[in-house]
C-alpha cells in the first residue's frame, strides 16, 4: 500500500468528522495526492466490512450498509399486561366495535389515553370507524395481529359469559359472610355454616 | 542559600569536587531539598555524582556524602525531616561498621551485607525510574497512537414481549362482567322469617294445640308455597319448636326420616 | 473477503474500546469464528495505517504509531502524572501483582492515597487479589486500559522485562532483618514514620 494512501487511512480513521480533500491535504506532508490516495482506498475498501464514503464534501469510514445490522442489539423482554390493559383490551375483544364511553362504563372507570395507545401500538387494537352518533366518536376494534397472539379466527370464537363461568372462570363468590341463616339466638353455637347451599337463594331471583 | 552553600567544607572534602560543575550540582542538591522524594531519592542523586556502575558504587562513600549533606543543611539551618535524620544514623552506623574490621562477636547481617542491599536498592529504584521512563516513551494511544475518531454506538434495542394469553383476556371479561353481582352485600329479609317471629307465633298458637299436628300447618299465610319463603319459615319454626321442647312446653315427634314432623301441647304431668 | 471477516472489521472498526473474541461472538451471527476473522484482519492490515493490535485480550484497530506525525489535532490533552505516579505505576507494571508496602519499599517513600487513587481512577491500575500473607494485603495490578494506552500485547511485554528479572532487579523478596534501609514514611502526606522500620535498625545496638 502506498505511503500516502496509508496515511489519508490513519487520518481519517483517527477524525471525529468528515474530512475534505482540502483538510487532508494541509495535514499531508507537501506533494502528496489526497485525491490519488482517496481513490486507491476506495478501490481497496470496496466490498469490505468498512467502507470509504463520500459524506458532502467530506469522506469518512463507514460501515458497511450491508452489515448495519450489527451496530445493533436486541434484548427481549418479557412483560405482563397491566390490569387496566388487559381489560380494556377485553372489553373491545367483547365489544368491538366500542367507544372510548363504552369502555369507560363497562369498566367503570376512566380509561387513559396512554392504555389505549399501548395497546395501539402493540397492534393489537385498532381505531374502526366512527359511530354514527352524535359527536361522531371514533370506535375501537382488534386487530389480525390481536386474532393471531390468541390464536383466535375471529373476536366471535370468544367464549361467551356462560362458558365462562361453567370452565370456572368466573371468581369465586362473594365471602358467604351475611348469608348465615338468621336462627341465631346469640348462642356461639348457632352459627350455619352457609356455602354452596345458599346460592340457591339467589337462583330463585 | 545558593551562595553559603559554596563554603560548606563538608562539601569540599569529598572527592571530585574540585570543579565548578560538581560544586553547583552539590549546591543544587542543598538548594533542592524539597525536591527529594524521601533519603533514598537523595542517596541515587548522590550515587550518580559517582558516575559508576551502581552495583560498584562505594557505600562507605556514598554515607560520607549523605552525611555531608545533612551536616551541611544543619549548618544552613535547613529543617530536615525526619526521615533524613534516621537514615543519616543509619548511615552513620554503617559507616562506623564498615570502616571497623569485622566484629564476630555482632550477629546479624555484616556490614558488607547492608552495604549490598543499600546498592541494590539504589539499583533498583533507578531500574524502575528508567522502566518507568521507557513507558512514558512507548507509543501511546491518544499520542502517537489513534482509535477509531468517530466510533459507532451500538444502539441497543429492547423489545418487549407482551405476554397475555387468551385465558388472562377471558378472567379480566369475567371479572369485569361479574363485578356487578359483587356489590356491597345488603341482606334482603323479605324472604327470611326469623326464629323470633316463629318463637312468638308458635306460643301464641301452642294453647289451641289439640293432638299431633303437622309443622307445615304452623307456618305463616303466604310463607308456604315459594321455595325460598317455604325453607326459611320451615326451618324457623322447627328451630322454634325445638326451643319450647326444651321449656317442656311441646312434644316433637316425627315417625321416619324424611316423615312429617309433627307437635303437641305437652300434657300436664299426673302427680 | 470472507463474510465474517468483513463482519468482524465492522464491529471493530465501530468501536474505540478493545473487544475480546468473546464479544465479537456476542455480537456475530451464530456460527462464526472470530478468532480465524481476526487472524486473516491481522494479516490484511499488517503494514497499513490503521492495524490489528492485539490488547490483552482484546483486539482494536490503532493508527499506526510511525504516522504520530499527522495527527496533531487529534493529540488528546494528557493529564499531567506527578514523577511519583509515573514511578508507581512503572512498579506497579513490572512487580505486579504488588502491595503497597512493597511499592514503598522499592520508592523508599510513603505512597500517597491520591497517587494510587488517580492511577486507578485512569483505569490503569486496579486492585488485584489480597496477598496471602499476614493482614492479607490488597495486591495492585495493571489493567487492559493500561496495556491499551502503552500498545502492549500483555504485560509480559513491558520494555526491558527479561533483562530487569535476569539483574534479580524484580524479586518480591522482602529484605532480611537487619538489612531494611530506613524508609520514608513521611511522604507528601507528612505521616509520622511509623516504628517499625527504625525499630529495626535500633535493634543491633
Amino acid at each position: 500500500m502506498a505511503e500516502q494512501e496509508r496515511m489519508v487511512e490513519a487520518i481519517l480513521f483517527a477524525s471525529s468528522r468528515p474530512l475534505t480533500v482540502r483538510d487532508l491535504a494541509d495535514r499531508l506532508p507537501p506533494g502528496c495526492d489526497p485525491a490519488e490516495a482517496l481513490a486507491g482506498l476506495r478501490r481497496a475498501y470496496a466490498g469490505r466490512g468498512v467502507v470509504l464514503e463520500r459524506i458532502g464534501d467530506g469522506y469518512a469510514f463507514r460501515t458497511a450498509a450491508d452489515l448495519s445490522f450489527l451496530m445493533q442489539t436486541e434484548t427481549v423482554e418479557q412483560r405482563r399486561l397491566s390490569r387496566a390493559a388487559i381489560e380494556t383490551l377485553a372489553i373491545i375483544a367483547y365489544h368491538q366495535p366500542v367507544t372510548r364511553a363504552e369502555i369507560e362504563e363497562i369498566r367503570g372507570v376512566a380509561v387513559s389515553r396512554g392504555t389505549l395507545d399501548q395497546l395501539i401500538e402493540m397492534d393489537w387494537v385498532r381505531i374502526g370507524r366512527r359511530r354514527m352518533t352524535p359527536g361522531r366518536p371514533a370506535t375501537f376494534v382488534v386487530t389480525e395481529t390481536f386474532l393471531d397472539h390468541f390464536g383466535l379466527e375471529s373476536a366471535r370464537d370468544l367464549p361467551g359469559l356462560a362458558e365462562l363461568r361453567a370452565a370456572g372462570l368466573l371468581e369465586a363468590r362473594p365471602p358467604a359472610e351475611g348469608l348465615r341463616v338468621p336462627l341465631a339466638l346469640g348462642g356461639e353455637d348457632d352459627d350455619m355454616p352457609a356455602t354452596a347451599p345458599a346460592d340457591d337463594f339467589f337462583k330463585d331471583d | 542559600m545558593a551562595r553559603s552553600a559554596r563554603d560548606i567544607p563538608h562539601l569540599r572534602a569529598v572527592p571530585d569536587t574540585d570543579t565548578v560543575a560538581q560544586r553547583r550540582a552539590d549546591e543544587a542538591l542543598i538548594v533542592d531539598v524539597d525536591g527529594y522524594e524521601g533519603p533514598l531519592d537523595l542517596l541515587l542523586t548522590l550515587a550518580r555524582v559517582q558516575k559508576v556502575d551502581l552495583m560498584k558504587i562505594s557505600v562507605l562513600h556514598l554515607a560520607e556524602q549523605y552525611l555531608a549533606f545533612v551536616e551541611q543543611a544543619r549548618a544552613l539551618r535547613i529543617e530536615l525531616a525526619a526521615d533524613y535524620l534516621v537514615m543519616a544514623a543509619w548511615l552513620a552506623f554503617l559507616k562506623s561498621r564498615l570502616l571497623l574490621p569485622p566484629d564476630p562477636e555482632i550477629e546479624g547481617p555484616t556490614a558488607e551485607d547492608m552495604a549490598a542491599h543499600l546498592a541494590f536498592q539504589l539499583e533498583r529504584l533507578a531500574a524502575m525510574r528508567q522502566a518507568a521512563a521507557q513507558l512514558m516513551g512507548r507509543d501511546r494511544l491518544g499520542i502517537s497512537r489513534f482509535a477509531r475518531g468517530t466510533p459507532e454506538v451500538v444502539a441497543k434495542t429492547r423489545r418487549t414481549e407482551w405476554q397475555a394469553g387468551l385465558i388472562d383476556l377471558m378472567r379480566a371479561y369475567a371479572r369485569l362482567k361479574t363485578r356487578g353481582e359483587f356489590r356491597p352485600y345488603a341482606f334482603d329479609r323479605r324472604d327470611v322469617f326469623t326464629m323470633e317471629q316463629a318463637l312468638d307465633r308458635l306460643r301464641g298458637m301452642i294453647g289451641y294445640l289439640g293432638d299431633w299436628t303437622d309443622l307445615a300447618d304452623f307456618l305463616p299465610e303466604g310463607w308456604g308455597t315459594r321455595g325460598a319463603r317455604r325453607r326459611s319459615a320451615t326451618a324457623a319454626t322447627f328451630a322454634a319448636s325445638l326451643e319450647l321442647a326444651r321449656q317442656g312446653r311441646i312434644e316433637i315427634r316425627q315417625s321416619d326420616p324424611f316423615a312429617p314432623i309433627r307437635f303437641r301441647r305437652k300434657p300436664p304431668t299426673p302427680d
